[in-house]
């Protein structure tokens, strides 16, 4: 009994679409709801990739003025995981025609999403680490902020952790790694990634319109 | 032989010191100073160092208590006006108004061309000439009122805030006065110091009753607003009249009694204190700024206050500021205005004078046709007189001018 | 304890009825001597609703002393009195207490005194910043008080109050008038803030403010005015209160954002400090005790109120110091063990 | 071909030093205060320019709530209403000791008083901030600054 029967590649494509343009939909209407413009509308150009590669990927505005380096860390790790998991998925839904199997762990596009599940898992927990371990920064933590670095260390951890596994423990991690993902796209529009998301888009927007 | 202009070394040493020593008393010329002046004054005067023009009977004065409770007597005859560069050059119709009613009342006066501008206009722009220069202008106008034997009435509070400053310092600073008397011997004149200077509002705070008898229009219904001017009553502070039965002797009498004698309602409103916005330096180097403050601080609180029909102040800077500074408001679309009048045009108006041909309205911007129809004038005949009035200028009649009472 | 003469209490304010009320519980005769024609002093003359911090109904506190009193024998209350003349040595002063209206007077001997004499209202007329007396609707948090009491705060036409503004300080911590601090102000200030929320919800009131000073259990005031009722607070004094004709332009300083406001309100309710009484002033002189720069009663050392540092005399309540009902009634209970000491002592 | 946003439509920096160049006490006005018509004229008089320039007064007239109400509804703004101007956020504001025009407490209390001409200098300072949350753990009245200034980028965006 392998991942293909068990997880045909249309329903899975389907799955992710589905809960995909969900999120998209429900972010917008949350943004909507907030009476301002829907940023990521008016961001799509050549300019502002380029403010966004820098601003973002390179943490020029991200990161700078978080004082502790491994909070900027944690939150790079996320993304610079997420990125790469998400890159990775599309690479390997091109090239493998058969279902989403797990690799046989030597193939390399394997490893490298293996590696960035693990990197989403690093940061996710570490961001709820620091959040644990700290009483006051516990007292003042909302719960969607749980909510969300909770799903995003068990969606790391899941995806970095079933190619180890072979047979059902395989197969359920696996299966857990996209309830997981499906959870986050329906859980983010009410956190405040939303608000993140919005206020990053509107930056890019804002630096690409003014140098323009 | 040819004054060369530039100042000496003594003597930009002491006008140096004499500006520590003022800028030392802040607050130079408060009410105790001022009385002690006043005692040197006359001690001075028994020792012959100078002479006291005094308000003899022959000028009929009438008593009126200042700010300390003082006796100050103020001249009603044989007046020497000591006319206002900006009242004549903006608002001819505020002096014109103080002329015809003083030869309604049958006031002997002497308007004399052999008087020159007191040279403050400036003064508290840093921009003006030093005190033993504005000493000796203020002297040298003293001495001709005192020749021709008439007493000097002084028309612009900054004139006469300015010569209240000159006369403390001549008589509290012998180096002052030795230096203004070099100078007026080389025009051959002397130290005639004036015993009360007297603002041309308080003669009319004295006359209000002969003025309110001669009314010929009621204002009962006008809503009066007062502005009184800082350079009257700021400076050297004691010396204004305050009057018991008028606004309970708090504030400064002038102009709010000529309106209560006329029977027009007074209304108070918030910014009272509040400078006219003309503040001397602003208008000069900040006009935006003076603009603004007289319409936002003055105008727009006194009519969103008191609806009132007229703004009235007593001094040249005021009534210029606040009348013409609603023009650009206007244009921004504010709404609120008021029109801007001198006691002395206010109660000439009252009295039935011309508007144009004696208290020329003409020359203000803002609207005073609602206030002349409230108070009954006929304000389009007048105009249409006025016109003809020209006309037959043009064509060479000798223009009217307003005949003083005969004199001495 | 009966055959001792009996203990002088001046005032029957919150501290001279604790004393009293502690004495005649211990046995003690009192000789209880008030200048009005009412025992309760401050509270029961403005008429207090409630007492900071809880709400508590000022009858449940001040109620059962003056039940006490009234009720017993020990006590002989003489309203509308004032102490004229004090001599002798302890447990045998003679003094004579004289009846206001018909000006009859009798001596007494009495063992101890206990001067309890109160404070009054700093009077806002002196400030002419404010218009105090002259503006309509600007009234002091003594004239709030007892209008709360009736659970009515209407403005002087009779229509209810849309805006207003509580203003911190008045005749206190100002070297023009009285330079210390009343220590309550702020607290009964919010606390009638909170209580004219009840009964105006949609009003919006304002607390101008130098600094909050809602000292101890009060803080819990200062917190729920902000997050349960919905109250502003401005930092900064007031200039001065106009009155337009129909509203009062509150002319201060928003120094947080260093800008001048002139903001117009419906009323505005002074906070009035607390100065020495004039039964205090008389007190001072009647009974020979010092008092310090500011006319509060000087006990020997500041910290100890009772200690008048005349023997046989002691102080209580805020005749020697601003302070709250709840402080007085403490200060009175102290005040009266001394003269249970004393009369313990001066029996054996 | 893409509407721009109203809450971007700013003065370009070079037209702001323009404005009231010649008042001789420039310095100590803000911009915002100070209007210049291109084109002002009353009965025939022109009156463009320096000639028709009103410097508006800083009295604060009137507090207005209703943005303090809104910001409550927003994510993140729940508590506004606690915030009783301690300065402990901007104390421990990283971006505030880098950049002194973003500072929560101030921007919090302007908003909460309603001072619109203070709203529209310093609101675009609001994205500086990064969202560390140092702020809402220092802060004694759990405000959440950090909630606060996400929904004042939020509400500043509306155009104030």
């Amino acid at each position: 009994m392998d991942l293909n029967s068990v997880f045909p590649r249309e329903l899975v494509t389907v799955l992710v679409v589905l809960f995909g343009s969900l999120c998209f939909a429900l972010f917008y209407f949350r943004v909507r709801s907030w009476k301002v413009p829907f940023y990521p509308f008016y961001v799509v150009s050549q300019r502002s990739f380029k403010v966004f590669v820098e601003n973002f990927l390179l943490l020029k505005r991200v990161g700078l003025w978080c004082e502790e380096r491994a909070h900027t860390l944690s939150r790079a790790l996320v993304l610079y995981g997420f990125f790469a998991l998400f890159v990775c998925s599309v690479a390997n839904y091109a090239l493998n025609t058969s279902a989403l199997t797990p690799l046989k762990p030597q193939n390399p596009l394997a490893i490298l999403s293996d590696a960035s599940s693990a990197l989403v898992f690093f940061g996710g927990f570490s961001l709820l680490l620091r959040r644990l371990l700290n009483k006051r920064r516990r007292e003042v933590t909302h719960a969607d902020v749980w909510c969300v670095q909770a799903l995003l260390s068990v969606f790391g951890a899941t995806g970095a952790l079933y190619p180890f596994f072979g047979g059902f423990v395989g197969i359920t991690l696996y299966a857990l790694h996209f309830v997981f993902l499906f959870l986050l796209l329906l859980v983010a529009p009410f956190t405040e990634l939303a608000f993140l998301v919005w206020k990053g888009s509107f930056l890019i927007y804002k630096e690409s319109r003014v140098s323009a | 032989m040819d004054e060369r202009l530039e100042i000496t070394k003594e003597d930009e040493r002491l006008f140096e010191r004499l500006a520590s020593e003022r800028r030392a008393k802040l607050a130079m010329g408060t009410v105790e100073d001022y009385l002690r002046m006043l005692q040197k004054m006359r001690e001075l005067e028994q020792k012959g160092e100078i002479t006291v023009h005094h308000v003899t009977e022959e000028y009929q004065p009438v008593n009126v208590t200042t700010l300390s409770g003082r006796l100050k007597k103020i001249p009603t005859v044989k007046l020497w006006q000591h006319k206002s560069c900006g009242q004549c050059g903006h608002i001819p119709g505020y002096v014109s108004s103080l002329y015809w009613i003083m030869s309604e009342l049958n006031v002997p006066y002497i308007d004399d061309t052999n008087q020159t501008s007191c040279t403050a206009w400036n003064y508290y722009g840093s921009g003006t000439s030093n005190s033993v220069a504005l000493t000796a202008v203020f002297l040298r106008n003293m001495h001709v009122a005192w020749e021709k034997r008439a007493y000097p009435l002084i028309h612009c509070g900054t004139s006469y805030g300015d010569y209240k400053e000159c006369r403390f310092l001549l008589i509290t600073n012998s180096e002052i006065r030795e230096r203004v008397r070099a100078i007026l011997k080389k025009i051959d004149r002397d130290i005639v110091v004036p015993e009360e200077l007297v603002h041309y509002s308080e003669w009319l705070h004295v006359m209000r009753f002969e003025i309110a008898q001669r009314k010929k229009f009621d204002v009962s219904q006008v809503k009066v607003a007062v502005h009184a001017a800082c350079h009257t009553y700021k400076l050297m502070a004691e010396d204004f009249t305050y009057d018991e039965s008028v606004l309970g002797g708090v504030k400064p009498a002038p102009t709010s009694s000529i309106a209560l004698a006329l029977g027009a309602k007074l209304v108070e409103y918030s910014n009272w204190y509040d400078c006219c916005g003309f503040g001397f330096r602003h208008i000069l180097t900040e006009r935006e700024i003076s603009r603004s403050f007289a319409y936002f601080r003055k105008i727009r609180p006194i009519v969103n206050e008191t609806r009132a029909d007229v703004l009235l102040t007593h001094d040249t800077g005021c009534v210029t500021t606040l009348d013409k500074s609603q023009v650009v408001p206007l244009a921004h679309g504010y709404k609120e205005s008021i029109p801007v009048l001198s006691d002395s045009q206010f109660a000439a108006l009252a009295m039935g004078a011309h508007p144009f041909l004696v208290c020329q309205l003409h020359w203000h911007v803002t609207d005073w046709s609602a206030l002349l129809s409230k108070m009954g004038i006929d304000w389009q005949k007048a105009k249409e007189e006025y016109k003809a009035y020209l006309e037959r200028v043009k064509k060479g009649e000798k223009p009217y001018l307003i005949k003083p009472p005969p004199f001495g | 304890m009966i055959g001792l003469n009996p203990v002088l209490v001046v005032g029957a304010g919150p501290a001279g009825l604790s004393a009293a009320c502690d004495l005649s519980q211990a046995g003690v005769r009192v000789l209880l001597v008030e200048r009005r024609e009412e025992l309760g002093g401050a509270p029961a003359r403005w008429k207090y609703h409630t007492l900071a911090p809880d709400f508590v109904p000022v009858s449940r506190v001040l109620g059962p002393l003056i039940e006490q009193v009234t009720k017993s024998e020990l006590v002989e209350v003489k309203k509308g009195c004032v102490v004229e003349s004090f001599r002798g040595s302890v447990g045998d002063f003679e003094v004579r207490i004289t009846e206001l209206k018909t000006r009859r007077s009798e001596t007494r001997r009495v063992s101890c005194v206990v001067v309890a004499t109160g404070f009054e209202h700093f009077d806002a007329r002196v400030d002419p910043r404010y218009g105090y007396g002259r503006v309509p609707d600007v009234i002091g948090i003594n004239e709030l008080e007892a209008m709360l009491s009736q659970g009515r705060v209407v403005k002087r036409d009779g229509s209810a109050p849309k805006r207003i503004a509580f203003v911190f300080c008045v005749g206190s911590r100002d070297r023009s008038t009285n330079p210390w601090c009343c220590t309550v102000c702020c607290g009964v200030s919010i606390k009638q803030a909170i209580e004219l929320k009840r009964i105006l919800p949609d009003s919006q009131i304002y607390m101008i403010y130098m600094d909050v000073r809602t000292t101890g259990l009060w803080e819990k005031l200062y917190w729920d005015s902000m997050e349960k009722f919905g109250i502003n607070y401005i930092r900064g004094r007031v200039g001065e209160v106009y009155h337009t004709g129909q509203k009062l332009l509150v002319k201060g300083e928003d120094t947080l954002v260093r800008g001048p406001f002139e903001a117009l309100f419906d009323m505005v309710v002074l906070a009035v400090g607390m100065e020495p009484g004039e039964g205090t002033r008389q007190a001072a002189s009647i009974f020979g005790l010092n008092t310090n720069e500011y006319g509060f009663l000087l006990p020997r050392t500041p910290n100890i109120h009772y200690d008048s540092g005349r023997e046989g005399v002691y102080l209580a309540g805020s005749c020697v110091a601003p302070m709250s009902v709840e402080e007085a009634i403490s200060d009175g209970s102290a005040a009266a063990m001394q003269c249970v000491k004393l009369m313990k002592v001066m029996r054996a | 071909m893409r509407k721009t946003h109203e809450g971007d439509a700013r003065v370009s920096e070079k037209e702001e030093k323009e404005k009231g160049r010649f008042i001789f006490e420039r310095g100590y006005i803000d911009s915002e205060r100070i209007i210049e018509p291109e084109k002002l004229e009353l009965g025939g008089v022109d009156m463009s320019g320096r000639w028709g320039t009103l410097v508006l007064p800083r009295t604060i007239e009137q507090f207005d709530h209703t943005l303090f109400e809104e910001v409550k509804k927003l994510p993140g703004g729940k508590n506004i209403h606690r915030c009783w101007q301690c300065g402990n956020c901007t104390a421990v504001c990283p971006v505030a000791h880098a950049h002194p025009e973003f500072n929560p407490r101030y921007l919090i209390h302007i908003t909460k008083m309603g001072y619109k001409t203070e709203i529209k200098k310093f609101k675009e300072y609001v994205y500086l901030c990064s969202g560390c949350g140092r702020c809402s753990v220092a802060c004694p009245r759990d405000v959440d600054p950090k909630g606060v200034m996400s929904a004042l980028s939020i509400l500043f965006q509306r155009g104030v």
